[in-house]
């Protein structure tokens, strides 16, 4: 068969002529100037995704710093995924020649010995949070690797349980939503809600759900337990805001909206909204706007030679942060300070939230 | 002369009255098994529903029926325009940026906590109104650079879904305006309004399949693209067209997934689209286009719904649920493939 | 009146149109021959609107006539009925009658189905064809779509005001004889109210239903003749540039059998099909089966091929007994199936024609494990030369080739596989004289080198022609049994007696 | 007019285009971020195209036959997790095993895509569901490191050889042999036939269940060697390790110029199309894209590499 071969190709000439000059033209337009002054050092911030208000938090917290100190600033995301995370972080580290400080929080557990190692490599200064494989430590990588700060997932998850136990009423029945499956936080969130029920027995935890982190999958899974167990739940313990908002709503839809108390941690906007309706009894906040700009004051610290890495105590290596629950006593105070404006951190005490070694 | 020669007419007649017998034989015998066939997802889907009942009586309260109605509502509407997609023998998979552009549009434009706007129900109509965009520019991406749509609608995917996050700055902001949030939250008949508007998606979907030109010719060129165009149809213009109404559907489905979390993030749309395309082929429509329909895919809604509120209801473990709704999905698509008529699968 | 006034049309630097003209008169028939690649189909594209001419004009009653798509040439009445059957099976009868022309129905955008239902009933009556209008067109037969095609051509009618011009593009190559007849009674009733442009390979048909005939050879309309003024012969001879042979069917080149048996069937079945079926060939000997739709002869060679498996009886070749559940074991026990649907089952179309020869046996171009693609090419080549495919190299792909050479290519792939039985399924199917000549040809070849072949043909002429036996069928069973030597062909007449 | 046209359908320009769009990209982050061309950005280039480019080659295979394969990053994260698992008990054993591993889900696959004739779409995402659930059950719901002594096993593939990281080096021994296969054996051309024309290919007697369950098969062997190197890249398994990595293996297929319809296209376009993806991903870094700009912009490179790659002439009909 033939056909209109030679006009179809030339139209595809110029379809295909056209696409190149469009992708130059895009390429080029996306191009900023680069600001890149020789001898300072950039403040890279690595974090899993900017759709998530605790991570958007962050990323203002490092940009405060930033702009504190007077540096470029860059935010490099993983979006979920480990080998991009890495892969950004290293492209980062060869443009820079590893004049760099890095505030990572790891996508996954073992993203970790990849990016300190590359930070090592290169001699760029590098901090993590929350995620580290358990073999890891930052002594094994001076000067380079100055800290690792988690937030004791045990304790706040055992906080916020208790809390939610005494709204309760100290018996009944609830329902416990947790995070990804194979994420640390998750894990010992989940230990600390174990751990207060081991305390509480009059408490029956009726089921535990994996909502992924994710309001929309908290909301279906809290209608299901709704009908699966009805009025016998009491109250509902959520790993984080996210997925405490999600099923604040399926709550809502029901009518049972500020009947059935909620706790949560992160301390988003809208669940410290919730604290103020009286929807949520709890949320625990680990301050990522602190967290932001810490990960980068310790590196550029030590960068600049203000301390030495190597010469501080075990517990300045490795540390717990210092977490903050907010419920109805101080809700206002903290909404105040903290949601309607920026809060004002300076980041000059390096040491002050530290609460103690992280245990191993 | 030999060509040909003779007509043979005593064949004429007697040939005829055979073929055609032949033809009936067929037709019955492939009516009964397809039959059997169409309706062997309704059958997954009752028998899925008794199973899980015996298990726990629960699931059949009139109580669990409404909430699996409610968390119908948005796969469903979401799935509607996915079938117009997917009977075009063309694929979607902007599902996830085009629902967060709605939602992100409706809580911007609605009253939110992040700034001053209140443009009420105009916010809804922006939000279907950007949605509907997006699904346009996937038909247009598609026909005039002549890409096939799994790449095309990747690339918007990715686009709609870096707009979003962009808008929304990465915070979760939330939808403040009562009016809309009571989709979600009103009731009418027992029902949530947001299943009602589902259910008019549904109706207005059926309408669109079953009684326009555009959902013929959709149907037209998923059985035979080019068929389709010798006898007159625009390729062009209905699969722009089908896309558009497609991303109609995913910006109701995103106005309604905004109200019922109260809030727009841009992770909202997380998981939709595998768990809509799995919704529409285990209702029984072909990935390769041309058969089924939007019926199938309420069907295909629900048995995935169902046995989501079945796996939580008989309490399986959050670990083994991935698997075992990996298996029902092969059992349901399996059970329901007509296999004679898809010689080739891929 | 429409009329071609010198129009040319090149694809790729190739002449496909040379400043052809002709005219279409109002209530004509109008016959259009001419080898494969003579222009017919590049002709009634364009009058179709699916073509752009290069230059020259068209008119339709002394206006200019532009047409960019199907749809401007169905506004001006101009409806055609495609080579490839071009309903889509997915959908029903009415729906695809109408389809593109869903507006006559559509208030408010809704479109009454019932209506159209009517219309397509009114339609198909116009015809005289009973045909359920809510079928699928899957459940019909080839001439039920063709009557289907021809109802959704007539119905420009309803929007045309003017005479139709309904352009069939060989609408009769897929069809029984008797279809046929029942095709040429419509058009006959229907030349009433609107010109026909009749295309098809076979002259008699031409000569039998045209009022007027144009002869097309490379591109160029070469004659013109008042159908009742000339004859086959003569037409055949300035298409073809050749005179007819008075054997078309090589007959003096049909030798005995060989004694040795090939392929031997024993109360072969497959239920609902067929039963009790028993015949054997010989090496060199041609059995054709005869037989209406649905006597079980279709299902005979899908056995034998191996895509339907046997339920009952036995198969045995070479003596060693057989049975198929793929038609890879079917090949692999040196069987070749060469089917009626060349374009999906014969080739892979996208593949090249060396690609697609060594598809069935890559083992004589495989070299230390691994395919050497010189000598595939090389292969390839020796078959281009030997049976004359008229291609330009190995590496073209086979979408790019006519019909004819299409089909030597797939009999190139069983002779290169070593096949000791051919099943040739309707082997001459929509190919011009001249192509089914050197099929012919071939056929003969290789009887000669001791391939058992049976055959099912389109017309009972070819089967009687080329067969040494041919069995007839009916209803699942074989009713009788002809011989068929060379010089000694049974009657037709005799052989439809047994298949009704 | 028409020489130039003649020019862009010859077979040699087509197949040049990708690689060319390929150059024009580096060219334009050079321009972008002048020290990008350097051997030690290239290495990590290659290095971190690695993973990407073996999991896309398997995908290759299942593309070519005209199907899809959507369970390779649950398989792939599976093999980690056994890796990581398993390496302190048997050593060196659990390579094999973590492969094998991924070689019987791939099988599986295949069984359920051509013997209960769901279609491979739904069919591997329904086997990578259960693969990942297994996956979670096997690693207990977390990540496992792996320790010091299983960390000497896995040492070098993370290191270089003559500056080339050892991972690229495994992908291009993966790239080649798959090449190979390709192209010179029978199951190679029955992959094309069958994704050009599978019932010619069932007439013409090809095994067309058999060469669609080796295709899964290689895909899923391929996704587990994917997840094995990036076990030891990371000292770890986990059950989502291999998250993210679906859909930018699919579209490294595509913007290389497979269809995504089957029967056209292979192993080398697939390498360039990986390295497309990279590029673009990481030059990203390089120029400095705002971060919330990223995604838009690589949403829109993608469509317009397709748009440039994408051979119309030799794919029927667009879908």
């Amino acid at each position: 068969m033939k056909d209109g071969k030679t006009l179809m190709n030339f139209g595809e000439i110029n379809r295909r002529t056209l696409m190149i000059g469009a992708a130059t033209g895009l390429a080029v337009s996306a191009m900023p100037k680069r600001l890149f002054a020789q001898g300072a050092p950039t403040l890279v911030t690595s974090i899993r995704s900017l759709s998530n208000p605790y991570h958007a938090v962050w990323k203002t917290g490092a940009e405060a710093y930033a702009k504190l100190v007077g540096l470029e600033h860059v935010t490099l995301v993983s979006e979920g995924n480990s080998e991009k995370g890495i892969a950004d972080i290293k492209a980062m580290l060869a443009k820079t020649g590893g004049n760099m400080v890095l505030n990572s929080d790891p996508n996954d557990t073992p993203d970790a010995r990849p990016i300190v190692e590359a930070c090592k490599a290169a001699g760029a200064y590098v901090v993590t949070q929350w995620n580290k494989p358990a073999d890891l430590h930052p002594k094994d990588f001076n000067p380079n690797y100055v800290s690792h700060i988690e937030f004791d997932g045990i304790s706040s998850g055992k906080q916020i349980a208790e809390i939610l136990f005494k709204t309760i009423g100290g018996s009944g029945g609830i329902i416990a939503l947790g995070g990804q499956i194979s994420n640390t936080a998750a894990i010992e969130r989940k230990k600390g809600l174990e751990a207060a029920l081991a305390e509480n027995s009059n408490i029956k935890l009726l089921d535990f759900q994996v909502a992924n982190w994710k309001s929309t999958e908290a909301f279906d899974l809290t209608s299901n337990l709704l009908t699966r167990f009805g009025d016998e739940i009491k109250g509902i313990w959520a790993a984080n805001d996210d997925m405490g908002t999600g099923a604040l709503e399926a709550l809502r839809a029901e009518g049972l909206a500020g009947k059935v108390p909620v706790v949560g941690i992160d301390g988003i906007k809208a669940a410290v909204d919730a604290v103020r309706t009286g929807e949520f009894a709890c949320t625990i906040t680990s301050d990522p706007f602190w967290q932001g700009g810490i990960g980068l004051a310790l590196g550029y610290n030590a960068l600049t030679k203000k301390f030495d890495p190597t010469s501080e105590p075990p517990e300045h290596r490795e540390f717990y942060g210092k977490v903050v629950s907010i419920t109805k006593d101080n809700v206002e105070e903290y909404y105040k300070t903290n949601v309607e404006s920026q809060p004002a951190l300076d980041w000059s005490d390096l040491w002050d939230r530290v609460t103690g070694q992280i245990r191993t | 002369m030999t060509i040909n020669s003779e007509t043979m007419k005593p064949v004429t007649n007697l040939e005829r009255t055979s073929a055609m017998d032949a033809v009936f034989a067929r037709f019955f015998r492939g009516e009964a098994a397809r039959r059997l066939r169409t309706f062997a997802p309704l059958i997954v889907l009752v028998v899925l529903c008794i199973l899980i009942t015996i298990a726990n009586p629960n699931f059949i309260e009139l109580r669990n029926l409404i909430r699996i109605a409610n968390s119908a509502a948005v796969p469903l509407t979401l799935a509607m325009g996915m079938t117009f997609i997917i009977l075009m023998g063309s694929i979607d998979l902007s599902v996830e940026g085009a629902l967060s552009i709605a939602a992100m549009v409706l809580v911007l434009l609605a009253t939110n906590d992040a700034n001053a706007n209140d443009y009420g129900w105009l916010a809804v109509v922006a939000a279907i109104a950007a949605s509907t965009a997006m699904g346009v520019l996937n038909g247009i991406i598609q026909t005039v650079l002549r890409i096939p749509s799994f790449m095309a609608t990747l690339g918007v995917w990715f686009i709609g879904l870096g707009i979003s996050v962009f808008m929304l700055g990465g915070s979760a902001i939330r939808l403040m305006d009562n009016s809309i949030r009571s989709l979600a939250l009103e009731r009418f008949l027992g029902l949530p309004l947001a299943v009602w508007v589902a259910a008019a998606a549904f109706l207005l979907a059926i309408v669109i399949q079953y009684h326009t030109r555009l959902g013929r010719h959709i149907l037209a060129i998923g059985g035979g693209e080019d068929v389709a165009e010798l006898s007159g149809v625009n390729l062009q213009r209905v699969r722009i067209t089908a896309f558009g109404v497609a991303g109609f559907f995913f910006g109701v489905a995103g106005v309604l997934a905004a109200a019922q979390l109260g809030q727009s993030n841009a992770v909202i749309a997380d998981g939709r689209l595998f768990a809509a395309v799995t919704a529409v082929v285990v209702g029984g429509t072909a990935l390769t286009g041309g058969e089924g329909g939007v019926l199938n895919t309420l069907v295909g809604v629900l048995i995935v719904t169902v046995l989501a509120n079945g796996m939580v209801l008989l309490g399986i473990s959050p670990y083994v649920q991935q698997t075992v709704q990996g298996l029902m999905i092969i059992a349901a698509v399996a059970l329901s493939l007509d296999r004679l008529r898809l010689k080739i699968v891929k | 009146m429409l009329s071609v006034n010198g129009i040319s049309k090149s694809f790729m630097g190739v002449k496909a149109l040379k400043n052809v003209s002709l005219e279409i008169r109002p209530n004509e028939v109008i016959g259009l021959i001419g080898e494969n690649g003579a222009g017919k189909s590049t002709l009634m594209r364009t009058l179709a609107g699916t073509l752009q001419p290069d230059s020259g004009t068209m008119t339709l009653d002394g206006e200019r006539l532009r047409l960019r798509s199907t749809r401007d040439a169905a506004v001006h009445g101009i409806g055609m009925v495609f080579q490839e059957q071009s309903l889509l099976l997915n959908m029903s009868v009415a729906e695809n009658i109408y389809l593109g022309q869903e507006h006559q129905f559509t208030r408010l955008g809704i479109v009454n189905w019932k209506a159209m239902r009517e219309a397509a009933r009114r339609q198909l009556g116009k015809i005289g064809v009973d045909i359920d209008v809510t079928t699928r067109t899957s459940e019909l037969s080839f001439a039920a779509r063709q009557m289907v095609e021809l109802a959704k051509a007539l119905t420009l009618e309803e929007s045309v005001s003017r005479p139709l011009v309904i352009l069939l593009d060989e609408p009769t190559s897929v069809l029984t004889a008797s279809d046929i007849d029942v095709l040429f009674e419509r058009i006959r009733s229907l030349k009433k109210r609107a010109s026909f442009v009749f295309v098809s390979h076979r002259l008699d048909e031409v000569l039998r239903i045209s009022d007027r005939v144009y002869t097309m050879k490379d591109g160029e309309v070469v004659a013109e003749h008042q159908a009742n003024q000339v004859t086959g012969p003569e037409l055949h001879e300035i298409m073809v540039g050749r005179g007819l042979h008075t054997e078309y069917y090589k007959e003096p080149r049909q030798m005995a059998p060989r004694p040795e048996v090939i392929l031997e069937a024993n109360g072969l079945g497959v239920k609902g099909a067929f039963r009790g079926v028993d015949f054997n060939i010989h090496a060199g000997e041609i059995v054709g089966i005869a037989g209406v739709v649905g006597s079980g002869r279709e299902e005979i060679t899908r056995t034998l091929g191996g895509f339907l498996p046997q339920t009952e009886g036995s198969l045995k070749i070479r003596g060693e007994a057989v049975r198929f559940t793929s038609p890879e074991q079917a090949v692999r026990k040196s069987i070749g199936y060469v089917p009626r649907e060349r374009r999906i089952e014969g080739l892979v179309m996208f593949l090249s024609i060396a690609e697609n020869i060594t598809l069935a046996d890559l083992s004589s171009v495989m070299k230390n494990g691994r395919i050497d693609y010189g000598l595939e090419r090389k292969l390839a080549t020796d078959w281009i030369r030997k049976l004359h495919i008229k291609a330009p190299g190995p590496d073209i792909a086979c979408r790019k080739l006519s019909g004819g050479n299409q089909q030597k290519v797939v009999l190139a792939r069983w002779m290169t596989a070593g096949s000791r039985v051919l099943i040739l399924d309707h082997p001459t199917r929509g190919l011009d004289v001249g192509a089914k000549e050197e099929v012919y040809e071939l056929v003969r070849d290789l009887s000669a080198q001791g391939i058992a072949i049976l055959l099912l043909s389109d017309t009972l002429e070819e089967t009687i022609g080329l067969s040494h036996r041919v069995l007839v069928m009916k209803d699942g069973e074989v009713t009788a049994r002809f011989d068929a030597a060379a010089g000694n062909k049974p009657d037709q007449v005799d052989l439809v007696r047994e298949m009704v | 007019m028409k020489k130039l046209s003649d020019i862009f359908a010859a077979g040699w320009v087509q197949g040049a285009i990708p690689p060319a769009l390929l150059v024009l990209l580096i060219a334009i982050v050079e321009i972008g971020s002048p020290g990008f061309l350097t051997g030690e950005t290239l290495g990590l280039l290659l290095g971190n195209t690695a993973v990407l480019f073996i999991l896309a080659t398997g995908v290759t295979f299942v593309i070519l036959i005209g199907g899809i394969d959507l369970s390779i990053q649950a398989v792939a994260s599976l093999a980690s997790v056994i890796l990581a698992q398993l390496l302190p008990s048997i050593g060196a054993l659990a390579f094999p095993v973590a492969i094998g591993a991924g070689l019987i889900f791939g099988i599986l696959s295949g069984i359920v895509h051509v013997r209960l004739r769901v279609p491979s779409f739904v069919a591997t995402l329904a086997t990578g569901g259960v693969v990942a659930g297994m996956a979670l059950w096997f690693a207990q719901g977390r990540a496992i490191t792996i320790e010091e002594g299983g960390r000497l096993s896995t040492t070098w593939i993370n290191g270089t050889v003559a500056g080339v990281p050892v991972v690229a080096i495994l992908a291009a021994i993966v790239g080649i042999v798959s090449f190979l296969v390709l192209r010179y054996t029978r199951f190679g051309r029955y992959s094309l036939a069958v994704g050009a024309g599978e019932p010619a290919a069932l007439a013409a007697g090809v095994n067309v269940d058999r060469t669609k369950i080796i295709a899964f098969a290689i895909s899923g062997t391929l996704a587990a060697i994917a997840g094995v190197i990036l076990a030891a890249r990371l000292s770890s398994g986990s059950p989502s390790l291999a998250n993210q990595l679906l859909l930018p293996a699919i579209a490294a297929v595509i913007v290389g110029g497979t269809a995504i319809t089957g029967g056209l296209g292979g192993v080398a376009r697939t390498a360039v199309g990986a390295l497309i993806i990279s590029i673009v991903r990481i030059g990203m870094t390089f120029i400095g894209v705002n971060i919330f700009a990223e995604n838009v912009v690589f949403g829109a490179v993608l469509i317009i590499a397709v748009a440039i790659t994408i051979d119309r002439s030799k794919i029927p009909v667009i879908k």
